[in-house]
This record gives C-alpha cells, sequence and structure tokens, in this order.
C-alpha cells in the first residue's frame, strides 16, 4: 500500500509541472523572432561552441563525494545497530578503525591539493 | 480498496496544498523582509499590503511568450524544470505533518510514504535534487549555462557530505530513523521550561545542517551559482516565462522540505511548541490541528531566518565555498560525529 | 502482481535506451532511470535499507559522476564519424539471446522452488545485528577499499604530477 | 516476484550485449554498472526465497565496491582521454607512446 501512495504523490507531481507548462504555452502569444532565439550571452552576439573543456576540479569533487558519501551512508547500520548491541566494546573497536581510514583518506585528500581551487 | 484510495489522495492533497499554497506568500514576505531590510516599503500596491502582487506575478508568467530557442536540446529543455519540480517535491512525501491519528478504528499516519526509513528516505531523494541543474545546464547548450549548472552541482554536491554526517549524528543519538520516534522522544522538557529539542542535545550538528540547508537549496550567501554578477544568470539562463517560474518553485520548495527535516531532526518536528500543550487539553481533533500549527510556525520562523540571512550577508567567492564545505564544515561533522560516539560510550559504561 | 508487471516493463524499456541511445548523455540520465526504478523493486520487495541506499549511493552520487565526466569530455565532436558495423551488433544479438535463453531455461525449471518466500523476519534491527557480528572485518576492509580508491583515484587524475614524471 | 528473475537475467544479459558492442568506454562502463544492477536484484530474490539474509549484507558489500570501480574506471579514462585525446575504443591500439 506504501508503494502505491508513493508512485500517486509522484503522478500528481509530475502532473502538476505539465499542467503549468501546458497553460502558459496556450495563453503565451507565438511571435518568433530570430533575435529570441538565439543563444544568450548578455546580448552580445555568441562566440565559440558551448562545449568546450571544462575544469578538472569539478570531476575530482564529484568523486571524493561519491567515495566519502558511500563511507559516511555506511555509518548509519552501524548507528543503528549499536543501539541492539550487548558488547559496545567490540562496536566501538571498529568504529576507531573505521573513523581512522576515513581521516587518513580525508588528510591525504586535503594536502594532496587536488581540491584547491585558486589557480 | 476504495478506503485506502481516499486517503492517499487526501494525504497527497494536504501535504502538496500546504507548501504550494504558502509559495506566493513565502515570496511576498521575501521582497517585503528585503523592502523592511533596506527602508523602503516594496510592494504594496497590488490588493491590501501588496498580498496579492505574487497572484500577479503568476498570472505574467502565465501569459509570457514560451520561447523555446533554436539551439537547445528539444526534449530535455522542457524535461529539465519538471524533473527539478517533481524532485523537490518528492521530499515532502516522507515528512509528517502531525502524529499518528487514530480514526476510523485504526491509527493513520499523516505522511503520504511510511516506511521506518523516513528520515533517511528524504534525505535520499533530495539529494536527487542536482538533476534538475545538472539537466538544465547541459539542455540549454550554452557556455554560460553548462559552467552554471556545473558550479552549482559541484558545490551542492560537496555540501551534502557534512549534510550527511549531522544526520547520522543525529540519528546515532536517537537510534532510529522513524520520524515520530524521533519527535517523540524530543517532547519532554527540563526543568519545566527548556523543551527537549535536539538542537541541545547536538548544537555542532544543527549548526552544520543548518549551514547545509543554504548550501543545498543555492540560498545566499552561498548562490554563486545563479549569482547575476557572477555568470548572468546561472543553469536557469535560457528559460523564460513558466519554465524559469517552475525553477523558481523547484528552489522555494527545496527550501521548504528541507527546512522541514531541519526542523523535525532538531526543533521537535510537529511537537507542540511550549504554549500549545495548556490549550490543547486533550482531545485529539484539537491537537492535531495545534500540531500541523506548530510545524507550520516552525517553518515560517525558518523561512524569515532565510530571508533574513540572504539581506545581510555578502555572496562567497567560488575557491571559499568549495574551502568551507570541504576543509573547514566536512571536519567539524567528523569530529562531531567521533565525540558524540564516544561521549555516549563512556557515559553509561 | 500489476505493480511487478509495471516495474519489470519500466527497467526493461529504459535500460534497453541505456544500450541502444545514440548519445551517450541519454544514455547516462536513462542509466539514472534505471537505478531509481531498481531501487523502487528493492522497496517493493521488502528490503528497505537498501533501496535507500540505492537511492542515495547509486543514483544519485555514481550517476552524477558519469554525467560529469560527459561534460569534461565533450563526446559530440566526434560522435559521427564511427563507421557502424553491422556484423559486430549482430554477433552480440547473437550471444546475449543464447545467454539470455539458457538463463530463462534454468529460471523456468525451478520456479516453483525459487518464488516461495520463507524469509522470516526481514526487519532491518536483525540484518544490521548479523551485520555487525559475522561479517564486521569485511565492514572494516570495505573502508580499506574506499581508501585505495581515494588514493588512486586523486593520483590518475592529477596533473602536475604526470608533468614532473615526464620531465625527469 | 517471479518476475524479477527472468528481469535480473535479462539486464544482465543487456549489459552484457552493451559491453560488447559499445563503442566509447563510458557507454562501456554504463553497461557494465546495468550488469551490477542486475546481479544485485538477483541476490536479493535468493535472499528472499531462502531466507537466508547474508544475500542481502553481500548486496550492500557490491555496492561499496562497485562505486569504488566506477571511481576508479572514469579516471583512468579521464587519464586516457588526456593522453590520447580519445575514448574509443578503436583508436587505442598502441600500447606505447
Amino acid at each position: 500500500m506504501e508503494f502505491a501512495a508513493f508512485i500517486v504523490f509522484f503522478l500528481i507531481a509530475c502532473t502538476l509541472a505539465g499542467v503549468l507548462l501546458g497553460i502558459s504555452s496556450l495563453l503565451g502569444q507565438k511571435r518568433k523572432t530570430v533575435r529570441e532565439m538565439d543563444i544568450y550571452e548578455s546580448g552580445v552576439n555568441p562566440v565559440g561552441s558551448a562545449t568546450r573543456q571544462y575544469d578538472i576540479k569539478f570531476y575530482v569533487t564529484a568523486i571524493l563525494f561519491l567515495l566519502f558519501d558511500v563511507e559516511i551512508v555506511f555509518l548509519l547500520p552501524w548507528a543503528m545497530a549499536y543501539k541492539e548491541t550487548t558488547n559496545t566494546g567490540f562496536m566501538i573497536g571498529g568504529f576507531v578503525f573505521f573513523m581512522v581510514i576515513l581521516l587518513v583518506g580525508y588528510i591525504f585528500v586535503i594536502n594532496s591539493k587536488a581540491l584547491k581551487w585558486e589557480e | 480498496m476504495l478506503e485506502a484510495a481516499i486517503e492517499i489522495l487526501l494525504k497527497t492533497v494536504v501535504i502538496l496544498a500546504l507548501p504550494l499554497g504558502a509559495l506566493p506568500l513565502i515570496i511576498h514576505v521575501e521582497r517585503r523582509g528585503a523592502a523592511f531590510m533596506q527602508k523602503r516599503l516594496g510592494p504594496n500596491r497590488v490588493g491590501p499590503f501588496g498580498l496579492l502582487q505574487p497572484l500577479a506575478d503568476v498570472a505574467k508568467f502565465m501569459f509570457k511568450e514560451e520561447v523555446h530557442p533554436t539551439h537547445v536540446k528539444p526534449f530535455f529543455y522542457t524535461a529539465a524544470p519538471v524533473v527539478a519540480l517533481v524532485v523537490a517535491l518528492l521530499p515532502l512525501a516522507c515528512i509528517p505533518v502531525a502524529g499518528p491519528i487514530e480514526a476510523f478504528g485504526r491509527t493513520i499516519f499523516p505522511e503520504v510514504f511510511r516506511s521506518d526509513m523516513g528520515i533517511f528516505f528524504a534525505f535520499a531523494v533530495s539529494a536527487l535534487g542536482s538533476y534538475g541543474i545538472l539537466l538544465a545546464g547541459w539542455a540549454s547548450n550554452n557556455k554560460y549555462s553548462m559552467l552554471g549548472a556545473l558550479r552549482a552541482c559541484a558545490q551542492m554536491v560537496s555540501y551534502e557530505l557534512s549534510l550527511s554526517t549531522s544526520v547520522v549524528a543525529m540519528i546515532f543519538v536517537y537510534g532510529t530513523n522513524d520520524i515520530h520516534q524521533m519527535i517523540s522522544s524530543q517532547t519532554g522538557y527540563w526543568f519545566g521550561v527548556i523543551p527537549q529539542w535536539g538542537f541541545f542535545y547536538q548544537p555542532v550538528a544543527a549548526m552544520l545542517f543548518l549551514v547545509g540547508i543554504f548550501a543545498e537549496s543555492n540560498r545566499l550567501p552561498f548562490d554563486l551559482a545563479e549569482g547575476e554578477s557572477e555568470i548572468v544568470a546561472g543553469y536557469h539562463l535560457e528559460y523564460s516565462s513558466m519554465k524559469f517560474a517552475l525553477f523558481f518553485m523547484a528552489e522555494y520548495i527545496h527550501m521548504i522540505a528541507l527546512s522541514a527535516l531541519f526542523i523535525i531532526m532538531f526543533f521537535g518536528g510537529y511537537s507542540l511548541l511550549p504554549g500549545f500543550d495548556l490549550i490543547a487539553g486533550n482531545n485529539p481533533a484539537l491537537i492535531v490541528v495545534l500540531q500541523v500549527a506548530s510545524l507550520v510556525i516552525k517553518v515560517a520562523l525558518m523561512i524569515w531566518f532565510f530571508v533574513w540571512v540572504r539581506w545581510t550577508l555578502p555572496r562567497f567567492r567560488y575557491d571559499q565555498l568549495m574551502n568551507l564545505g570541504w576543509e573547514r564544515l566536512l571536519p567539524l561533522g567528523i569530529a562531531n560525529l567521533i565525540v558524540t560516539v564516544l561521549f555516549v560510550y563512556f557515559r553509561n559504561r | 502482481m500489476a505493480i511487478d508487471i509495471l516495474l519489470t516493463l519500466l527497467t526493461v524499456v529504459f535500460s534497453l535506451m541505456v544500450v541502444f541511445s545514440k548519445k551517450t548523455v541519454v544514455a547516462a540520465f536513462s542509466l539514472l532511470m534505471t537505478l531509481l526504478v531498481i531501487a523502487m523493486i528493492y522497496f517493493q520487495l521488502g528490503t528497505v535499507f537498501l533501496s535507500a541506499v540505492q537511492v542515495l549511493v547509486n543514483a544519485g552520487a555514481i550517476a552524477i559522476l558519469f554525467v560529469f565526466v560527459m561534460m569534461l569530455i565533450n563526446l559530440e565532436q566526434f560522435q559521427n564519424n564511427r563507421e557502424k558495423s553491422k556484423w559486430k551488433l549482430i554477433v552480440s544479438t547473437l550471444t546475449m539471446l543464447v545467454l539470455l535463453g539458457v538463463f530463462a531455461l534454468v529460471i523456468n525449471n525451478n520456479i516453483e522452488a525459487l518464488s516461495v518466500v520463507n524469509l522470516t523476519d526481514n526487519s532491518m534491527k536483525t540484518l544490521f545485528a548479523k551485520l555487525f557480528d559475522v561479517y564486521y572485518l569485511p565492514f572494516e576492509m570495505a573502508t580499506v577499499l574506499l581508501l585505495a580508491s581515494i588514493v588512486a583515484s586523486i593520483v590518475i587524475t592529477s596533473h602536475d604530477k604526470a608533468e614532473k614524471l615526464e620531465e625527469k | 516476484m517471479s518476475i524479477y528473475y527472468y528481469l535480473s537475467a535479462f539486464l544482465f544479459c543487456l549489459g552484457l550485449l552493451g559491453t560488447i558492442f559499445k563503442k566509447d568506454l563510458i557507454s562501456i562502463l554504463l553497461c557494465l554498472e546495468l550488469m551490477l544492477g542486475g546481479v544485485a536484484l538477483l541476490f536479493i530474490l535468493f535472499s528472499k526465497a531462502t531466507g537466508f539474509l547474508d544475500s542481502q549484507l553481500l548486496v550492500i558489500f557490491m555496492m561499496i565496491i562497485s562505486a569504488c570501480e566506477v571511481a576508479i574506471g572514469l579516471s583512468l579514462i579521464i587519464a586516457l582521454y588526456r593522453k590520447k585525446q580519445t575514448i574509443y575504443t578503436d583508436d587505442i591500439k598502441i600500447i606505447t607512446e
């Protein structure tokens, strides 16, 4: 039953966005002047193609986000399991090891200047 | 079967009506608040106190021409605002507006999508927010919007890390993932006056989450990706009329959803405000209404805080912004996690 | 039963778009949709934590990485001067169909044994309790693996070190 | 519930087809991700059928490993693109410079 609720909510959100777009395209007037159709570069004539090389820092940020996100997300079951266990010392030992590895990775990232944005 | 369908539709309508209904009001509060802080009047011509101004804006967006530039990618150009709005609306499905209600012989849970991973689901879905932006940047095929989209996504992504550390810390303190248990463990009072909100258990995690909310919803001082003075207008550069309005709505609803999560975790969600439980007595109908009212009041205060910060703090430079995210907030989040875990361990050993 | 068929159809459509779409960015976004529908299937099968992790890790981080790399390596400029060898397509579809036929046969023979559900309690508490007393060592080794991949990805993509090596 | 077995088999074979058929490296990595999804689905179906919880835990570890694999795979693609300016499998034939 929960699942049907989520699908209904998703469909209603989609129809809402679609209806808004539909109304606007119906009511708006249609005037196809060439000047509007061009790439917008604050009025100046567009220069160069849009697909040019972008900085590698964006990619390095995304990849470090992925790896650290996986590490932090898997702390979640640890947090929920900690409430139920009796031998908490064993759990804390694992937590300390987990955090040491996380911090070693983090320190490597910081002084590897991979995320230094100012050139 | 029919009763279940009615229940789902009723809940969806209530959950969608609250933020969408409040949206024009929030835009109006933003404009009037900005004017109030800059010692000017703000819109007060249309209707009493200018309250009809947002409706006039919505009508304007309806009637503007749907410009469809030729150089954009055809399908993805119109799909991007729809994706942005839908992904912004999805976390609302997991946020309960009131406590479980005993009616028609069984307990009805007010949130649309009930699972014992409530807070984690809302957080996971709000992590998908950067797809609308990426799609818009790529589809409009324009240097500035592509760069704006990349910068907005890199910023949202790097602040999501510190957000997830504070979420893990709070889940560790509460021990559960279920929103109703989280809120019921926040309803007591210390010395009769201070409410036992999560904020007082974990002030550092609350600060981290607050900063994360500003960065995640691209609000000043973190709105570099769409800053007018930086790169023209960021990812929604090639969009006009209703498509731009959809991005605008998506940003506000994302902001409402994240501040609702913040209030659930740190300010007791729908638990009654201090004065309210005297009024409530204990007939359930009044309690539910007051619970919804206290949640709405808390979210309204959060929205006012957003407006307040927007017109006081200057905008970050991009490298300062990324350094703050990676070199300041993330270690703070990890340290806070370690300190909480060790404190809880040594306290009850 | 209707929801099973709906979700299967959605997954099939999106995964076909991943393999057979012309532009790779379309493939990346349809992979994102496949991962989201698989997360819905996990939820429908009752494994709630896995569906949340799938949405957050797979759909929320890995797919972003693909779109970022696609924006970094703009593929449009050499998209069209690639000749499509029909022969390679035929051979690969043949191998796929043979393999699919074998799998379908294997599943078909003992479908009754497979579709009986005798999972007693599927709650997260028992899952995590087992995770942290039987599988504690792999959990710790997973962090070491993540550390290794952090170091590797930074060293591989960092530009300046590569130049220094060449100058020597 | 039983239709998902066929679905996971289909996902795996489709991913295999994509890996063989696709020309540029990123699409090959995409199709590998598809194969991983198919196999993970199969693990969960078996855990439901046999009541043996360990296969669900294995899916958790599979997600960690797929994250690492995608991270390093894409870094290699970036490094390759930087050196050879192309990521098409037909152009990458010479091992030396």
